[in-house]
């Protein structure tokens, strides 16, 4: 544990990333107290540029923007998570299932997943949440369904090496039955690259949110910060406040996110050092 | 330490110093050695992992990793190469001193065509061209068939040896003066072992060059060296002339890892005949690589027809190279593979064991039990040893608090403290965790062990102590012993019995003695050949094992 | 980009508002040409979303009706005072029973293609195409019997009079459609539909998917050396705030209904080389709304319904939402009507009043507590209506009553308040001229159509209602219908069958120098045949 | 004989995934709420009874689910996507008007990327924990965490609304240009903005990729051999290093290539780009079933086509794979 940390901390952008995770994070569950009005809510004349009365401006209904951004990290944040946890629990299934038991089943697995990676992948999830009507179930749903390929590949993979691992062997001898097999010998092993990519996935899926929101199809009960972008658009040119604060917004949790989830890797794989991609 | 004054030195080596990176077990890679090569000698450098060795010859090559400092002098050819220009460095290497490394599939391009890989040593070093026939020379004079169409093979279309050859042609195409090797036999089989070992002797004869050839192995020092220096912990603790060395050595390190060499001393046969416990009959095992839609599938046979018998107390070894189908008939009779065909039958059981589906063989599982090769990969780092030792307890229904118990006894009797119970396997050395990989496999109070190269990952002076270990436990508790591994030696040292095998077939059995003294087999006849410094190595004297009993309590 | 909000934005917009012609807001003349035209130029203009079709009748949104009323041309055209103009038809006559109707057509019309148009194209268009394709048209015609005595002339009888039936001859409600391609074949998959041959001022020329549509000048035009411009791009920009940039740039010189997002509509107002007009849309006279499901509770309870009009800040709504856009209206007809009253109960904001209301109803809570709890369907035409949704659940939410948005697209809005599943929905519809076409259709109980849009979707009933309308319907006398409507203004104003929301005014952009582009009651879709650029 | 059946093995792949695309989507987008026949009729500005079963019965939407299935499979495999509800038009010449405009886009960017990125990754690699390498390691990761829709919008804000240098949208000018020349130079103009918001992230990625992939390769035994034989570091980078640390670029490349018609969503709309993501995009809202599954259909089969190039491409560049 103290390597973990100490290859962790060597990673300077990590370290900033952390702090910086860490404060939007923070920002995240006291927004209701650091902006007690709810976002929605007209506070003064609208198209207020930033540093007046409202230290970011408000927006065309008179909204104060600070508080949207508050406010929706909350929303981008959560969302982030739950369809990272989601496609990570279909993906680890799936893989671990595949790599674990092998045979037709693994066929029939790495067909499924191949299937999945051919569609295209913002399309399938602009029609998930279209079909499934906007709200943040359908998100959370569309984000994992076009996420979770790449985490069952990798917990396939995983999965494989670790089966013909000779303490699984030694389990399997030892009489150990096979669903502890694959919950304590296995999976606690496989934890390490998966729990990197989780990570990512939580940035990956940050950025597709607010693409879906930005495209209006965000949940129209809370706010976030792809909405707030895409609802500006209009008045971008002359109220560039209200798209250039929620994208920075973005911009710096999703990088933050990226720096934890590398200073992750470094640490918990320093076999894998800087090994990673994903696509938007 | 008697030391050649005659002749001028090619390379000699003056205090070096290569410091280690904050946070390693100790400070210096290479701590103050002073070390000289002489023109047309080879020098073996031997030590165990970590002792520096290697570092010592990457230091010459100017290939040690950025971070590391590189201290002290190493004078060749008028320069000291460890303060040295890196294009005049860039200049001397391949040219003047070429290298040939451990693992020839690793240290071979693998997306370039063989040819141009040597290629690439002419065109760089300013030779004129064309490099044709030059490089279809070289390979031949390597002893690789067909050298024409060799070239243009990928590296992966080799087998280790013409691999290692390639290499070493690679290293030799400008005949430098000194040809560094780093263990350039340790991945190969023994019979290619000896091939490559012939070569390099035959290569150093005709170019009148130096070698400096780094091993572990005393047999292959006896085998091929004419000097020796003995490195521990990054220090030169003896030197010398070889057969001074071996016949006279007077550093206690040296004399360890001298008595832990195995020789050729078959283990007497029992008198009585073993009640027997475990008889296999006519297994066999083909491979076939699934066919596409349009591509036909292959066949391997990995075991055919092989039969052994093993008694109560017996210990019967397998032994064959890479591909001789030994391991998979160590995990057929264990059943973590199926057999296509054969007849495993237990004492007491009714039935063949390959016939039984997984609920019936669960309860007779804990009869035969397996210690493994890698002592890394056989324990699983996240679980405690008290978890991984107590798991076939646990599973076949101990309590908690009697399994811990059990688990104490085990670790006593394999000579680790209780305590280590509770830490997690990386607190342990290779040879401590090869014990609880032993501890584990005893749980289950087995009537047969079968131990799947159990010491070939170990450093040689850990090997002894851990066969000792599997002598002492088969004698106290009368376990049945399948001993698989690709060293004769090992084999003969603690086998009643032993088998032959190769490509999966069973060319040789019988008592160790008759197998080693008298093989009918032109098969293991090479075999016992092809065995490094034989008749060249001392015979054993002294308690080897409680010198390196020593050795390893001071290491862990 | 809400994309698909504005797509169906100018699609819906034009729901129930075809072939209907009306005296609409009445007495602007056409602003006299100052300077001299210039002969030639080209004109750009916005036009989005993209049209399905360019056909009118085989489609009838906005998007198609702009480009397509410059390659076709009805009998009539209309001014400001929805009074009929020649068009192909040089003269007409309508007898004194109003039975016959008598059209006299022009000799020198030429298909685009050169073949002569004659009262035959007229009888194949009014008997065939139109009842096959033309859904809003249809009982119109039906309604006549016509022959071709000769060649140019056409005569349609009635069985009995039927006022609206003078205004129903301009291009949209019947586009004269060239008999020698269409007769005897196919009308929806006619190849003739992407390139499409009419008698109108501008030929098509190209339709470069998602880039734009060409016409160019008709040379053969029948009017002498008309039209003025060489050419006219319809371009499709999708999202409003590059329509504006087009606009200020000077890349394009017309833009209308929904291009231009209101907010930025005081801006290219205050530029000089732009002008903004709200005419030429009057005929719609669309009133957007909060519907409520009085099929529901807590809805059907018209307490809750006068609470929900109270909470509502209306002038917030206008000025902020709209921009001042927008008027505020008092109940089911346009103030620009004849039968307008504002005599009629008024729901000025006060938000205590609503809170009396709900208390009233036994619907109360702790202060800032929760009343009652519901969903809002909100048009799903972009983000002026998001906002118009976010509005009233800030403003319902202060009163205590909880409003969760829904979100949809235009398909599933459309079925969902077609099917009655809905608590609210916030929508818009163009309420005509006539009150019997555009007005009673959202309140009658005979019209409850269950899986029909645009329909008594909210449910409400009431039978005084239902006689009224049906009353002024077939009442001959004008001042007796006139009391009828007020009376029914009245009534539904008391129930708040329906919680007005604006009266919308959809403005037409256009470059100064772009003159002639509203010049009667066709607005931007007239032919275009007397648009033209002022000379420099 | 080998390459055939290779191809031919490829193509039966090709089609399975084709038809488990096109069922998966037939019953997806129909399990959406809301009926097409509504939002023509609104379109038609007719709701009647009347209008909607005409509609409902032109398009085949009254027949049962299994039936509608087939006619379409059956369609669909004899390359006929139907009509479009919408268009009324055929969904194949819908795709095809489009899909130069999409090509032209997206291709550029990945050109731009695939040429700049790995020179500027390799660049970087050799020259690890320098300013260089880190200035660019810190765009490439703003890059890579910044959404595409907001790169194009700052783009648009600086380059067409501030400095006035270039088009904000489109594909053309509103005044046509004349000759073929100044046509192209005119498209090259609004390229440069929506390619470069594509491109600048499809860089952050490949810029990544291969300076972790060389980084990888440095570490390898055989790059010490290269050294040890004493070539100069230049040729260690290019001919040891570089060569198999761009097996996993090219591999990616080839993946991305198949993305590129589906992956253009957002950028289209930004740019108002007459391309197939926007197509697509208005299709989903129009509830335009054929056009929609046109469009997924023909950016399945880009992808398993790239699939296809991107296996053959690593067997020419890797020996290894394929000859076991």
């Amino acid at each position: 544990m103290r390597d973990f940390f100490q290859r962790f901390c060597e990673n300077r952008g990590a370290l900033v990333g952390l702090v910086v995770l860490t404060v939007i994070i923070l920002v995240a569950i006291t927004a209701p107290l650091l902006s007690p009005v709810d976002p929605w809510r007209s506070l003064g004349r609208p198209l207020q540029p930033p540093g007046g009365e409202f230290a970011l401006g408000t927006d065309m209904l008179g909204r104060d923007v600070l508080a949207g951004i508050l406010h929706g990290a909350r929303i981008s944040l959560w969302i982030g998570i739950l369809s990272a946890v989601v496609a990570a629990l279909i993906g680890v299934t799936m893989g671990a299932i595949a790599g674990f038991f092998g045979g037709w089943v693994d066929d029939v697995l790495v067909r499924i997943t191949e299937f999945f990676q051919t569609i295209p992948s913002f399309i399938f999830a602009i029609l998930l949440v279209a079909i499934l009507t906007p709200g943040l179930t359908s998100i959370v749903v569309a984000i994992a369904v076009v996420t979770w390929p790449p985490i069952a590949r990798l917990a396939r993979a995983e999965f494989m090496t670790l089966r013909s691992r000779e303490f699984v062997e030694a389990a399997v001898l030892s009489g150990v039955s096979r669903p502890r097999i694959i919950l304590r010998e296995v999976l606690p092993n496989a934890v390490s690259p998966l729990i990197v990519m989780g990570s990512l996935t939580v940035a990956t899926a940050i950025l597709t949110e607010s693409a879906l929101s930005f495209l209006g199809l965000g949940d129209p009960n809370r706010i976030s910060w792809g909405y707030m972008i895409g609802a500006a658009r209009t008045v971008f040119r002359h109220a560039w406040w209200l798209s250039v604060f929620p994208g920075l917004a973005i911009v710096l949790t999703v990088l933050a996110i990226n720096l934890v989830g590398e200073g992750l890797n470094d640490a918990l794989n320093p076999h894998l050092k800087g090994r990673r991609v994903g696509v938007q | 330490m008697g030391q050649d004054t005659t002749s001028t030195p090619l390379v000699s080596i003056e205090g070096l110093r290569i410091s280690l990176p904050l946070g390693s077990d100790r400070v210096m890679a290479v701590d103050g050695i002073d070390l000289s090569v002489k023109p047309g000698k080879i020098l073996c450098i031997v030590g165990e992992s970590g002792s520096g060795k290697s570092m010592t010859a990457h230091a010459i090559m100017g290939l040690v990793p950025k971070p590391l400092k590189v201290e002290g002098a190493i004078h060749f050819d008028g320069h000291n190469l460890a303060d040295i220009a890196p294009s005049v460095h860039r200049g001397i290497r391949g040219s003047r001193i070429g290298m040939v490394f451990q693992e020839p599939m690793a240290a071979l391009n693998p997306v370039m065509k063989v040819g141009k890989q040597i290629e690439e040593v002419f065109r760089f070093h300013n030779i004129p061209g064309p490099y044709d026939d030059r490089i279809v020379a070289l390979l031949d004079s390597m002893g690789l068939p067909e050298p024409e169409l060799l070239r243009h093979a990928y590296p992966f279309r080799l087998s280790g040896g013409q691999r290692q050859r390639v290499m070493i042609a690679m290293a030799l195409a400008l005949d430098p003066a000194l040809l560094i090797a780093d263990e350039p036999t340790t991945a190969l089989d023994v019979t290619t072992q000896k091939q490559i070992l012939n070569l390099l002797k035959t290569a150093q004869h005709e170019r009148q060059m130096s070698i400096m050839l780094i091993t572990h192995d005393f047999g292959v020092v006896a085998e091929i060296g004419d000097e020796v220096a003995v490195m521990q912990e990054g220090r030169i603790v003896e030197r010398g002339a070889v057969k001074d060395v071996l016949h006279d050595p007077q550093h206690p390190y040296t004399q360890t890892l001298l008595a832990a060499v195995p020789d050729l001393s078959p283990r007497p046969a029992a008198d009585a005949e073993p009640a027997p416990l475990l008889s296999a009959a006519n297994v066999s095992k083909t491979y076939r690589t699934r066919s596409g839609w349009f591509t036909p599938g292959r066949e391997v046979h990995a075991v055919q027809n092989v039969s052994l018998q093993l008694g109560r107390g017996e210990t019967v070894g397998v032994v064959g190279e890479s591909g001789s189908g030994k391991s998979t008939f160590a995990r057929i009779v264990v059943r973590l593979l199926t057999a296509d065909e054969g007849d495993v039958r237990l004492d007491g059981v009714d039935a063949n064991l390959l016939d039984l589906d997984t609920r019936q063989l669960a309860p007779l599982r804990k009869r035969v039990q397996m210690v493994f090769q890698d002592p890394f990969a056989s324990l699983n780092p996240r679980r405690t040893v008290f978890e991984i030792v107590a798991q076939g307890l646990r599973a076949h229904g101990v309590g908690r608090r009697e399994a811990r118990r059990r688990v104490e006894e085990l670790l006593d009797l394999v000579a680790l403290d209780p305590s280590a119970a509770d830490r997690y396997p990386n607190a342990f050395s290779g040879g401590q965790r090869q014990r609880i990989g032993i501890a584990r496999a005893l749980a289950l109070e087995p009537d047969v062990i079968v131990a799947d190269e159990p010491v070939s990952a170990l450093d040689v002076s850990i090997q002894a102590r851990v066969l000792d270990l599997f002598a002492d436990i088969q004698k106290r508790l009368g376990i049945g012993l399948l001993f698989i591994t690709h060293d004769l030696r090992v084999a003969a040292q603690i086998c009643d019995r032993v088998i032959v095998m190769r490509k999966g077939e069973v060319v040789e059995a019988g008592t160790s003695a008759q197998v080693l003294f008298d093989p009918q087999h032109e098969y293991t006849r090479l075999l016992i050949d092809s065995i490094p410094g034989r008749g060249q190595m001392p015979k054993k004297h002294g308690p080897a094992t409680a010198a390196a009993e020593a050795m390893e309590r001071t290491r862990e | 980009m809400h994309i698909r909000r504005a797509i169906a934005a100018t699609a819906f917009a034009l729901a129930g508002v075809l072939a209907v012609n009306a005296p609409g807001p009445l007495g602007i003349g056409a602003s006299p040409a100052q300077a001299e035209p210039m002969q030639g130029g080209t004109l750009n203009s916005t036009l989005w979303p993209e049209p399905p079709g360019i056909i009118i009748g085989v489609n009838l949104n906005a998007p198609t009706l702009l480009p397509s009323t410059k390659m076709f041309e009805g009998l009539l055209a209309y001014d400001f005072n929805l009074s009929p103009q020649p068009m192909l038809a040089e003269s007409w006559e309508v007898s004194d029973d109003g039975l016959t109707y008598t059209f006299k057509l022009r000799e020198n019309v030429k298909w685009h293609d050169g073949e002569a148009f004659t009262s035959e194209d007229v009888v194949y268009t009014l008997t065939e195409f139109i009842p096959e394709v033309h859904a809003r048209s249809r009982p119109t015609f039906a309604r006549a019997e016509i022959t071709a005595p000769d060649d140019y002339t056409v005569v349609l009888t009635l069985e009995e009079p039927y006022g609206p039936m003078i205004r129903s001859f301009d291009t949209i409600a019947a586009p004269m459609m060239p008999a020698h391609i269409y007769k005897g074949k196919d009308i929806r998959d006619n190849p003739a539909n992407r390139e499409p041959i009419g008698t109108g001022p501008f030929k098509f020329s190209e339709w470069k998917s998602g880039e734009y549509i060409h016409l160019v000048r008709n040379d053969d035009y029948y009017l002498d050396n008309r039209p003025y411009l060489d050419e006219i791009y319809y371009r499709f920009i999708p999202d409003s705030a590059s329509r504006a940039l087009a606009l200020e740039s000077g890349q394009v010189q017309l833009a209308t209904q929904n291009d231009i997002e209101l907010v930025d509509l005081a801006r290219l107002e205050a530029m000089p080389n732009l002008e903004v007009t709200t005419k030429g849309w009057e005929w719609g006279a669309p009133i957007s709304w909060l519907e409520m499901n009085v099929r529901r509770e807590p809805f059907d309870d018209v307490r809750f319904r006068k609470a929900v009009m109270f909470a509502l800040d209306h002038e917030f709504i206008r000025d902020n939402i709209f921009f001042g856009w927008a008027k505020i209206p008092t109940g089911p007809i346009h103030s620009s009507s004849p039968f307008y009253t504002a005599d009629v109960p008024t729901y000025p904001h006060d938000p205590e009043k609503a809170k009396a209301l709900l208390d009233e109803m036994g619907l109360t809570a702790e202060d800032g507590g929760t009343r009652a709890e519901i969903k809002l369907l909100g048009l799903p035409y972009g983000e002026m209506w998001d906002r118009l949704s976010q509005y009233i659940k800030q403003a319902l939410g202060e009163v205590g009553v909880e409003v969760t948005l829904e979100a949809s697209d235009v398909a599933g809005w459309g079925s969902r308040i077609s099917n009655w599943d809905v608590d609210m929905s916030t929508t818009y519809l163009t309420t005509l001229s006539d009150p019997a076409l555009g007005v009673a259709r959202s309140y009658i109980t005979e019209n409850q159509k269950k899986g029909v849009l645009f329909t008594n979707t909210s449910g409400y009933s009431n039978p005084e209602v239902d006689r009224l309308f049906a009353e002024a319907a077939s009442e001959p006398d004008s001042d007796k219908r006139m009391q009828m409507y007020h009376e029914v203004q009245k009534i539904i104003a008391d129930e708040v069958a329906l919680a007005w929301l604006v009266e919308l005014e959809w403005p037409t952009v256009h470059a100064s120098n772009l003159k002639n582009v509203v010049r009667n009651g066709l607005g931007p879709n007239d032919n275009f045949a007397e648009a033209y650029f002022e000379k420099e | 004989m080998r390459h055939l059946s290779y191809i031919a093995g490829w193509m039966v792949k090709a089609l399975a995934v084709v038809l488990a695309i096109t069922i998966l989507n037939f019953f997806l987008i129909r399990m959406a709420p809301g009926d097409p026949a509504i939002v023509l009729a609104g379109e038609a500005g007719a709701a009647d009874e009347q209008f909607l079963e005409q509609v409902r019965s032109d398009f085949g939407l009254d027949r049962p689910l299994p039936i509608q299935l087939a006619a379409y499979v059956g369609n669909v495999l004899t390359l006929d996507l139907g009509q479009s509800y919408r268009a009324q038009r055929p969904v194949v010449d819908m795709l095809f008007e489009r899909l130069p405009a999409t090509l032209l886009l997206t291709g550029s960017a990945y050109l731009f990327a695939l040429l700049l990125g790995p020179l500027l990754g390799a660049l970087a690699a050799t020259r690890p924990r320098t300013i260089f390498d880190s200035l660019l390691m810190v765009v490439a990761l703003f890059f890579y965490a910044t959404p595409i829709f907001w790169v194009g919008l700052l783009l648009i804000l600086v380059f067409s609304v501030q400095l006035g240098w270039l088009p904000p949208f489109g594909m053309q000018s509103m005044i046509p240009v004349s000759g073929a020349w100044n046509q192209t130079l005119d498209v090259l103009r609004h390229l440069i903005l929506p390619a470069l918001t594509l491109g600048l992230f499809y860089i952050a990625v490949y810029v990544r990729l291969t300076r972790a992939s060389m980084l990888e390769t440095s570490s390898l035994d055989y790059v010490k051999t290269a050294r040890a034989k004493g070539l100069p570091e230049w040729r260690v980078a290019t001919a040891h290093v570089l060569r198999t640390a761009l097996l996993p670029i090219i591999t990616f490349a080839g993946l991305q290539a198949g993305h590129l018609v589906g992956g253009a969503v957002v950028v289209e709309t930004v740019f108002a780009w007459p391309g197939i993501g926007r197509l697509a995009f208005d299709a989903l809202f129009q509830r335009d079933y054929n056009l929609l599954l046109g469009v997924f259909l023909l950016s399945a089969l880009m992808v398993v086509f790239f699939n296809m190039i991107t296996d053959i491409l690593v067997r020419l560049a890797d020996p290894r794979i394929g000859s076991a």
